[in-house]
């Protein structure tokens, strides 16, 4: 058995507390203010040891020839598409709130606006009624856009929604 | 023009300083942004609200507080082009919010809550772009995985195609147009078809097939021998009226043109369509 | 290989040491005064080049497109912890403005004018020309980092001081930025102002021998063109 | 990555902290602050705000104080802080200290009236009721239940209705919003929200460029399934070793020894076994076993 008491002399509860911790000379605690909390934080350019290269991300566009000049390589060079039409469009960034939020139901269709049968049904009610097909007057729906499968019997569905 | 003179020197004139207490320091010169002109298109404008008429930046007073973000119900509307440039308005918003938040940063002013909260908006408004393309990729995705109801509804059509009576048959021939669209991807008109791929030949097949096979219930004397071999007598079918297109596949038939083997069918298809493409130009000018 | 010559052995070392001596102490023609005389054999034009440091806003002036050590030692002699002496680095000294005088006459009161100036900003007028800085909250002189701007501006001062004071006409100014010009009400007729082309910082010392050569021919046709008319 | 989401990253976080550290390190915080606009109320983590329909209530209902210095008073929602789960009332306010470096225009006193801030927990929705003879009484509802939707045009969107909860004949409405809504400059126009430019029409043309689905989901995610090439299985597998002939010999006549078993009884072994039982019952003496195993030898066994 070891003589835990004896080896334990100098540390006081204090130290025991320190014990994994690192401080600066001043006594503050090496990973922080605190012993808590997230501390696992990405490094820094600044951070790392001599081998850490973090780069902004935005190198290795090209290289540098025997004579120091940069050779661009233009397949690495990042393009943005910017759409065209851009500046006529009417489209902002935000809605204004006078305008009517949409509800949307879809009933029958478990996995919403994602569901195969309603996709599979707005093919081929594209096929049947052409364009448009699913127009909704949004005005006298109170702004309701209800989507029903076929299948679901209609004296089925819950009170809320015949209503 | 600057004119020289190397010989002529004022003599009088003093060219040294005689005692450097004495002499009256002047004030240093600011630059100024007066002696040179900004294009007020210079694209740079962009990240200020009024371009070169904006301030260095808005106050927190004057942000749009009240608008909301755009729902996902409004925006599965929308085509992807608007979605895209939706995303590059917003994106604009964002730069001139960051850029004056930056500005803010450096004059040390602290309470920059209400450019927060606007742009938590517009970062909402980018994500819910991204949901609603994901949703429409992935129904894409199923969808195409539905081939027992595809087919399905295929012979269910080809059976309707073939039943139908003449007044039937015109709207019968638009819906067969739009499930052309629909299930082959195949474009209305010629010079939209872009891709040749494995659709686009399904499509011309199942066309050539109907099409044929009405014609030849409805005319049995015209000596057409069914079924159709291959892409080479489907084609004429898929932009041509029946009867036209049965002379051609008669032609064919007597110049004994051999079926196309499988591999060569993309090519095949490629150099028609260019070929069909260019003849329409042509007729047009 | 043939053994190397002893005089060829000399003439190497030398060589090398004189490379040397330009990375540590810079071009070796911008060392020391240069008088009319001088600067004819040089091949100069009549001509003050000001570089200014882009590390601290620092000014130096030259009689030759190029810097020397001695000549920060001369121009900053009073060094503090807001006006330290400037590394002689060359990647550090950008051409701030060229100025080109009637000639060498002009070229060399100007440029110890300015010198001298700057002497009397940092010895002998200290505590006037401190009072005239742009100070922050602290008191000190205003400053981001290591760069100070007025240093720059206090240059811009000097060399209109120094053309008004000693009126010397047709001179022309060569900026690399216009704003650093400041406001017009500050020049008068003596001065035309026009801004440097653009150039690559990396080749600048090319670039200033360039504008060296086009001044000396612009000064040597006018010289020629007057002893045509006087003749 | 916007300013912001770095910021964020470096802030301290007092929602990260456990809870009694985090009282402390409000503490220190207000060590040297004058006693102004400091709360009691602990910060609440993002995903813990609430929405409208989280907490039953919003601004400009009526609410009935449980708890408390208020405890009985019935007044209306100023305006909910979801960061504190706190709300301020119209009635409740209490004297804060201002310094004077910080007084607003055409401030006069230190002392300046400023709404309290309540926590939500002593809190009850109420509402406003006339009885038969057209006096004002009032409802306290110890929970709210939603039920069924309808259009408000006040809000300008779908809203639960609200009801007290046991009492469900009781419907509680929506006060109406503290401001009217009003457009800004970031607004876009009415009909440009409601145009619809995409419907879902054929399964083969893909809705966007395919380049794009990269930027959607994220091609190298460990959560993704994925097919292993072919080389990559051969690599993962271990390869069969070739077996030298004797060992295939060895294998070979293994092999066969085990499928040729037994499965019957010869004849021979079965004469030989009845003949040792025989010989062994023959050989019993006792007569009150061989009674007992004659009277077992009638039983048949049925299967």
């Amino acid at each position: 058995m070891k003589p835990s008491t004896v080896l334990g002399f100098q540390s006081t509860a204090v130290n025991n507390l320190r014990r994994p911790w690192q401080t600066f000379k001043n006594g503050e605690l090496w990973y922080g203010l605190t012993k808590l909390g997230s501390k696992r934080h990405p490094l820094t350019t600044k951070q790392g040891n001599k081998n850490f290269y973090k780069g902004t991300g935005s190198a290795g566009m090209g290289k540098l020839d025997k004579y120091g000049n940069f050779i661009v390589n233009w397949s690495k060079v990042r393009t943005y598409v910017v759409p065209t039409g851009l500046n006529q469009t009417s489209l902002k960034p935000l809605v204004s709130p006078e305008i009517p939020q949409i509800e949307s139901r879809y009933v029958g269709y478990a996995d919403g606006p994602k569901d195969v049968e309603l996709a599979w049904k707005n093919i081929k009610d594209f096929i049947e009624l052409g364009e448009n097909y699913d127009y909704k007057d949004l005005d006298k729906t109170d702004y309701l856009e209800e989507f029903v499968n076929p299948k679901v019997v209609v004296d089925e569905l819950p009170e809320e929604i015949t209503k | 023009m600057r004119r020289f003179s190397t010989t002529t020197i004022a003599q009088a004139r003093k060219l040294r300083f005689e005692s450097l207490k004495d002499i009256k320091l002047r004030a240093p010169i600011l630059p100024t942004h007066k002696n040179f002109d900004v294009s007020p298109d210079h694209p740079l404008w962009q990240f200020f609200p009024n371009g070169n008429e904006s301030l260095a930046y808005r106050p927190a007073s004057e942000l749009d507080a009240t608008s909301r973000s755009w729902t996902m119900s409004e925006l599965r509307h929308k085509s992807f082009d608007d979605l895209h440039k939706l995303w590059y308005v917003n994106l604009k918003e964002r730069n001139i919010l960051a850029k004056e938040m930056w500005l803010l940063k450096s004059i040390e002013q602290v309470n920059m809550g209400q450019y927060d909260e606007l742009d938590a908006k517009l970062v909402l408004n980018q994500k819910r772009i991204k949901q609603v393309l994901l949703e429409r990729q992935t129904s894409y995705e199923r969808v195409k995985t539905l081939d027992t109801e595809v087919k399905e509804y295929l012979e269910d059509f080809e059976q309707q195609y073939l039943n139908a009576n003449e007044q039937e048959l015109l709207e019968m021939n638009d819906k067969l147009v739009r499930l052309q669209y629909a299930i082959f991807g195949i474009q209305p008109t010629l010079s939209d078809i872009q891709e040749v791929n494995e659709d686009l030949v399904n499509g011309i097949g199942y066309v050539g097939r109907l099409k044929s096979q009405r014609y030849v219930t409805e005319n049995p004397d015209c000596g057409l021998e069914l079924p159709l071999k291959g892409i080479v007598e489907e084609l004429p079918f898929l932009f041509k009226q029946p009867s036209e297109a049965v002379e051609e596949v008669l032609a064919l038939r007597e110049q004994q043109t051999p079926m196309l083997p499988k591999p060569e069918i993309f090519e095949y298809l490629t150099n028609v369509l260019e070929d069909l493409k260019a003849s329409e130009i042509e007729q047009d000018q | 290989m043939a053994p190397m010559l002893r005089s060829a052995k000399k003439m190497r070392k030398h060589l090398i040491e004189q490379l040397k001596s330009r990375k540590v102490e810079g071009a070796r023609i911008a060392k020391g005064f240069k008088t009319q005389e001088d600067l004819i054999s040089l091949n100069l034009a009549p001509q003050v080049f000001l570089f200014k440091n882009l590390f601290s806003g620092q000014v130096a002036y030259s009689q030759v497109p190029a810097l020397h050590q001695d000549q920060i030692d001369e121009q900053f002699t009073r060094p503090n912890w807001e006006n330290r002496k400037p590394s002689r680095r060359d990647d550090l000294w950008r051409i701030m403005c060229v100025a080109n005088f009637n000639n060498y006459e002009y070229a060399i009161a100007a440029y110890q004018g300015l010198v001298d100036l700057r002497r009397v900003r940092d010895v002998v007028q200290k505590k006037e020309a401190n009072e005239m800085r742009y100070k922050n909250d602290e008191g000190n002189i205003w400053y981001s980092g290591q760069y100070r701007p007025i240093y720059s501006q206090e240059a811009v001062a000097d060399l209109n001081h120094i053309i008004e004071e000693f009126e010397l006409e047709n001179t022309e100014l060569l900026w690399e930025n216009l704003w650093r010009k400041g406001d017009d009400k500050y020049w008068s007729d003596l001065v035309q102002h026009d801004s440097l082309p653009p150039f690559n910082p990396k080749y600048q010392s090319a670039f200033l021998d360039e504008i060296r050569e086009k001044a000396l021919a612009e000064f040597q046709n006018a010289r020629d063109s007057e002893i045509t008319e006087t003749m | 990555m916007s300013i912001n989401h770095i910021k964020r990253r470096y802030q301290k976080d007092l929602t990260k902290l456990p809870k009694i550290f985090r009282n402390r390190v409000v503490k220190q915080n207000n060590m040297f602050t004058l006693p102004t606009f400091e709360n009691k109320l602990p910060i609440l983590p993002k995903e813990e705000y609430k929405t409208m329909t989280q907490t039953g209530y919003t601004e400009g209902d009526l609410v009935y104080i449980t708890k408390g210095e208020h405890k009985g008073t019935i007044s209306t929602i100023f305006r909910y802080s979801k960061e504190y789960d706190g709300l301020f009332l119209s009635d409740i306010i209490e004297k804060k200290i201002i310094p004077k470096d910080q007084w607003f225009d055409q401030q006069d006193s230190f002392l300046v009236d400023y709404p309290k801030l309540i926590p939500a927990d002593s809190v009850k929705l109420a509402a406003k009721d006339k009885n038969d003879k057209g006096e004002d009484y009032y409802i306290v509802a110890e929970e709210v239940v939603f039920k069924g939707k309808y259009y408000d045009d006040r809000y300008k969107k779908w809203l639960p209705r609200r009801f007290v909860k046991h009492h469900e004949h009781i419907e509680v409405p929506w006060p109406n919003p503290p401001t009217e809504p009003k457009a800004g400059e970031l607004s876009t126009e009415g009909e440009t929200v409601f145009e619809k430019t995409w419907e879902f029409q054929s399964l083969s043309v893909p809705p966007f460029p395919s380049t794009i689905v990269n930027e959607l989901r994220n091609p190298y995610s460990k959560h993704k399934a994925r097919v292993l090439t072919e080389l990559q299985a051969r690599r993962l597998n271990k390869p069969t070793m070739p077996l030298s002939k004797e060992q295939q010999i060895y294998l070979a006549k293994k092999q066969q020894s085990e499928t040729e078993q037994p499965t019957e009884l010869t004849e021979e072994v079965q004469d030989f076994i009845g003949e040792r039982i025989a010989n062994h019952l023959n050989s019993i003496t006792n007569p009150h076993l061989k009674a007992h195993l004659d009277a077992l030898s009638k039983n048949t066994i049925n299967h």
